[in-house]
C-alpha cells in the first residue's frame, strides 16, 4: 500500500508544471542484509500520471531508479479545480494512488 | 566541487516524505495514555512547534537537564503519552529501505517549523553552561586506537574528506552551516538522519565504542555546535551525499 | 616492559600532568563512560586517554609544552620497529587498495577483515585519483621527488609507523604502533609510494 | 479496503487512523479504479521488460531498434561529478518534433536500461528523473521522435565522499 506520495502541481503560464516524491525502497534485488542475505528486488515499474482523466505521462522503470523517486514535468493546461493524479505499481504487486487539486 | 550536484538535488528531498509522517504523528493520539504530543513543550510554551528547533538544545525544568529535540521529544513520549523511554529510544534510527522512525519523523517535521528562524540556542542557565562547556571538551578529546577527536577534523576552513568539504565547527559561519542543515536527506543511505544520528556515526568513525542515543555527552556536543551556531538561519531538512 | 621503560612513561606522566591547564583537567569522565557502551570491537577501554592523547586534547589553538612535545616524540621515535629482514618495500598494487579503503577497527567493522590505510581520506597520492582529502599534505610524485636513499626510506616508514615521532600531536593515525596496519601492509603502502611504477610517481 | 488493512503495517504509526489517513483510504479505493487505466500502458510495459535485463548497451540500442542518431535538438542535463552515486539526477529535453518516447541509459551499470517515459501530445518533452549510477558512466538519454531514434550522451564522474568507512 506504500506511504503517501507528495505531489505539487501548479499552474505557471498556461502549463502545469508537475514534482512528484515516492516514498518507495527500490530495492535492486543486489543489496545484501547485515547477515549477508540478498535482500530481493523491490522498485516500481509502472507510473501513469493523469491530469482529471487523460494521461499526461507514463513510465516503466527498472530498479536503477533512485530510492524514494523523484519526477518533474510539465503539461499544457490546467485550471484551479483540475486534479492531477500519480499512481505507481511495483514489482512486488504493490500500488498507490495520490492526487491532488489544482488551485 | 558539489554545489551543482547539490544544487540539482534541493529541489524534491524525500525529506519531504518524512516531514509528512512527522505531521501527522505529532496529533495522533498514541500510546497507552492515548494522547497527541501536541501538548508536549519544546521550550517555547506547550505545543509551540514554530521555531522551537532553533532554539534547543535547552534547560528544561521539569526534566532537570539540559535536552536536545531528540531526547525531549522522547522524553514527552514517556510522560504524555505512557510509552517507555527506553522503548522510544532503543531503535533510534531507520535502516536503509524502511520507513523513518517516529522520533525521526517527528524530528523532521519539528525541525521543518524552524525554516527561516534564527539559531538561538541558550545559555543563560547555569546547566546549559555547563553542557557547552562539557561538549567544547569532548570536541578536543581525543582517544582510541586512531587517537581522532572531533577537532581532529573539524577544526579548520576548507579542509575536505576524500572530496566532501569539512565544516570548520570552532567557528561560527561554520558550525552554522552544518546546524542550519540537519536533520538531513542522506542519499548514500536513503534515509533522513538527525543529530544524534550524527553524533553517534562520528563516534564510530572516531573508532570510539557507541555513543548512547541522548546521552550528556551527545547532548553536550550538539549544545557546544548549536551555541557556536547562534545567529545563524535554519534551513532544515537538508539533504546530503 | 622494562624498568627504563617504566620509569620514562612515568615521568612523562608526571610532567603531562603538571603542564596541563586546569580547565583540561576539569572534565568527569564518569559522565563519560557513561555515554558510551561497548560495541563490536570498540570496548570502553578506548575512551581512556594516553599521555600522548591528553597532553594533545587542548583547545584549538593552544600549544603543547615544548618539553612535553620532546618526551611525546622520542616515546614515539623509540616505539618504531622496522622490519627484521630490512625489507622497507612490498606490492604497490597491494598498497593503492589499501590506500583507498577506510574500514577498520570501527564498532561496525569485522575484525577478521584486514584493516585499510584511509590514505585518500586526508591526502593527495596517485594525480589520477581525483576523490582525495586535503587534511594532510599531497603525496603525489612521492617516490620520483625523493628518491630511494635508505635515510628517506626510513623516515617515511617511521612517519607511518607513529608519526608522533616528528610532530607530537600529529593527526594521523599510528598506523603500525596502535597496530592498525600489519607490517606488510605497510611496506605495500610504502611501495604505491615509492615504485617508479606506481601511479603516485606517474 | 479497510481500516483493518491499513493496521496490517504492524507498524506503531498505522495504530491510529488520522482524518488524513481516512482520506488516504479513500484515495486508495479509487486507486484500484485507476490501476485498471494503467491497463493501457501494460503492453508497453512488457515489451520493455526484456530490456531492463540487457547487459550492454550495444544490446539495449538492438532491442530498441535503429541506432540512435546523435542529435543537438536534445539537451541532457546530468552533474559533472556526482557525491554519491546512489542518486544522480537527471533531466531530459527533446525540441525534436513528435517526441513521444525518453529512455535513460546508463552504459557502466550491470543493467543499463533504468527508465521510460512516454509522452503525450498535451505534455512537453522535458523530463526530470534521479538514478542510480554505479561507477563513472555515460549516461545516454535516447529520444524517439517521429518513430526515428536520437541521442545524446553526457559523461558523470561518481566518486567516493565522506570517510569511506
Amino acid at each position: 500500500m506504500g506511504s503517501p506520495m507528495k505531489i505539487r502541481a501548479a499552474i505557471k503560464d498556461g502549463r502545469t508544471e508537475v514534482k512528484v516524491l515516492i516514498a518507495h525502497p527500490m530495492e535492486t534485488g543486489f543489496r545484501k542484509d547485515p547477515e549477508g542475505k540478498t535482500i530481493p528486488g523491490h522498485y516500481i515499474n509502472e507510473v501513469v500520471a493523469k491530469h482529471n482523466d487523460k494521461v499526461v505521462l507514463s513510465a516503466v522503470w527498472g530498479p536503477a531508479v533512485s530510492q524514494n523517486p523523484f519526477i518533474q514535468f510539465q503539461f499544457v493546461g490546467g485550471t484551479p479545480g483540475d486534479s492531477v493524479s500519480v499512481t505507481w505499481k511495483d514489482n512486488q504487486g504493490d500500488s498507490r494512488t495520490d492526487q491532488v487539486a489544482l488551485s | 566541487m558539489f554545489s551543482q550536484y547539490r544544487e540539482m538535488l534541493g529541489e524534491g528531498n524525500p525529506a519531504e516524505l518524512v516531514e509528512m509522517q512527522g505531521e501527522e504523528l505529532w496529533s495522533a493520539a498514541r500510546g497507552p495514555k492515548n494522547k497527541p504530543l501536541s501538548a508536549c513543550d519544546l521550550g517555547l510554551g506547550a505545543g509551540v512547534v514554530a521555531g522551537a528547533y532553533a532554539s534547543l538544545p535547552r534547560y528544561f525544568k521539569d526534566a532537570g537537564r539540559v535536552m536536545d529535540l531528540e531526547t525531549r521529544l522522547a522524553w514527552c513520549m514517556n510522560d504524555i503519552q505512557g510509552l517507555s523511554e527506553s522503548a522510544v529510544t532503543a531503535r533510534p534510527f531507520s535502516v536503509q529501505g524502511q520507513t523513518a522512525t517516529d522520533l525521526e519523523a517527528l524530528t523532521a517535521w519539528i525541525a521543518g517549523q524552524s525554516r527561516g528562524k534564527v539559531i538561538s540556542v541558550p545559555q543563560k542557565h547555569a546547566k546549559e553552561q555547563a553542557a557547552f562547556a562539557e561538549g567544547k571538551r569532548l570536541f578536543n578529546y581525543r582517544a582510541g586506537p586512531y587517537d581522532f577527536s572531533c577537532a581532529g577534523c573539524h577544526s579548520q576552513s576548507s579542509k575536505r574528506i576524500r572530496l566532501t568539504v569539512l565544516p570548520n565547527l570552532t567557528t561560527q559561519e561554520g558550525a552554522a552551516n552544518a546546524y542550519r542543515s540537519w536533520p538531513a536527506y542522506r542519499v548514500s543511505q536513503g534515509a533522513l538522519r538527525t543529530m544524534q544520528w550524527r553524533m553517534v556515526d562520528c563516534a564510530r568513525q572516531q573508532r570510539l565504542p557507541e555513543l548512547i542515543f541522548g546521552s550528556p555527552a551527545a547532548v553536550s556536543l550538539l549544545t557546544y555546535l548549536g551555541a557556536t551556531a547562534n545567529g545563524g538561519i535554519m534551513d532544515a531538512p537538508g539533504i546530503k551525499r | 616492559m622494562s624498568a627504563r621503560c617504566l620509569v620514562a612513561t612515568l615521568s612523562l606522566l608526571v610532567l603531562v600532568l603538571a603542564t596541563l591547564s586546569p580547565t583540561t583537567m576539569a572534565g568527569d569522565n564518569e559522565s563519560l563512560t557513561a555515554s558510551y557502551r561497548a560495541k563490536g570491537q570498540a570496548g570502553l577501554d578506548r575512551l581512556q586517554q594516553s599521555e600522548m592523547q591528553q597532553a594533545c586534547s587542548g583547545p584549538v589553538g593552544m600549544e603543547v609544552a615544548a618539553d612535553v612535545a620532546t618526551k611525546i616524540q622520542k616515546a614515539a621515535m623509540d616505539g618504531v620497529v622496522l622490519p627484521a629482514d630490512g625489507k622497507l618495500l612490498g606490492q604497490w598494487e597491494k598498497g593503492q587498495k589499501i590506500a583507498q579503503t577506510g574500514t577498520g577497527m570501527q564498532s561496525s567493522d569485522d575484525p577478521a577483515t584486514p584493516n585499510g590505510g584511509n590514505c585518500y581520506a586526508c591526502h593527495q597520492l596517485a594525480p589520477e585519483e581525483i576523490s582525495f582529502g586535503t587534511l594532510g599534505p599531497s603525496l603525489a610524485g612521492y617516490g620520483k621527488i625523493r628518491g630511494q636513499s635508505e635515510a628517506m626510506l626510513k623516515y617515511t616508514w617511521t612517519r607511518i609507523w607513529n608519526s608522533h615521532a616528528y610532530s607530537a600531536c600529529s593527526h594521523m593515525p599510528r598506523f603500525g604502533d596502535a597496530k592498525i596496519l600489519t607490517e606488510e601492509q605497510i611496506r605495500d603502502v610504502m611501495a604505491f609510494l615509492f615504485d617508479p611504477a606506481s601511479p603516485v610517481n606517474k | 479496503m479497510t481500516v483493518s488493512d491499513m493496521n496490517n503495517g504492524g507498524h506503531s504509526r498505522r495504530e491510529v487512523l488520522s482524518r488524513r489517513q481516512v482520506l488516504w483510504s479513500g484515495a486508495r479505493l479509487m486507486g484500484g479504479l485507476l490501476l485498471l487505466s494503467l491497463a493501457p500502458i501494460r503492453a508497453w510495459a512488457q515489451a520493455l521488460e526484456g530490456m531492463f535485463k540487457e547487459r550492454t548497451v550495444d544490446d539495449v540500442l538492438k532491442a530498441l531498434g535503429d541506432k540512435p542518431t546523435p542529435s543537438d535538438q536534445i539537451v541532457l542535463t546530468t552533474p559533472d561529478i556526482a557525491e554519491n552515486g546512489s542518486v544522480v539526477p537527471i533531466t531530459v529535453k527533446s525540441s525534436l518534433p513528435s517526441t513521444t518516447d525518453i529512455y535513460l541509459i546508463i552504459e557502466k551499470n550491470p543493467n543499463p536500461f533504468a527508465a521510460a517515459f512516454a509522452i503525450p501530445d498535451q505534455t512537453d518533452a522535458m523530463i526530470s528523473a534521479r538514478v542510480k549510477v554505479a561507477q563513472t558512466s555515460n549516461v545516454i538519454a535516447v529520444v524517439k521522435a517521429d518513430g526515428k531514434l536520437f541521442s545524446a550522451t553526457r559523461e558523470t564522474k561518481v566518486t567516493l565522499g565522506g570517510c569511506g568507512g
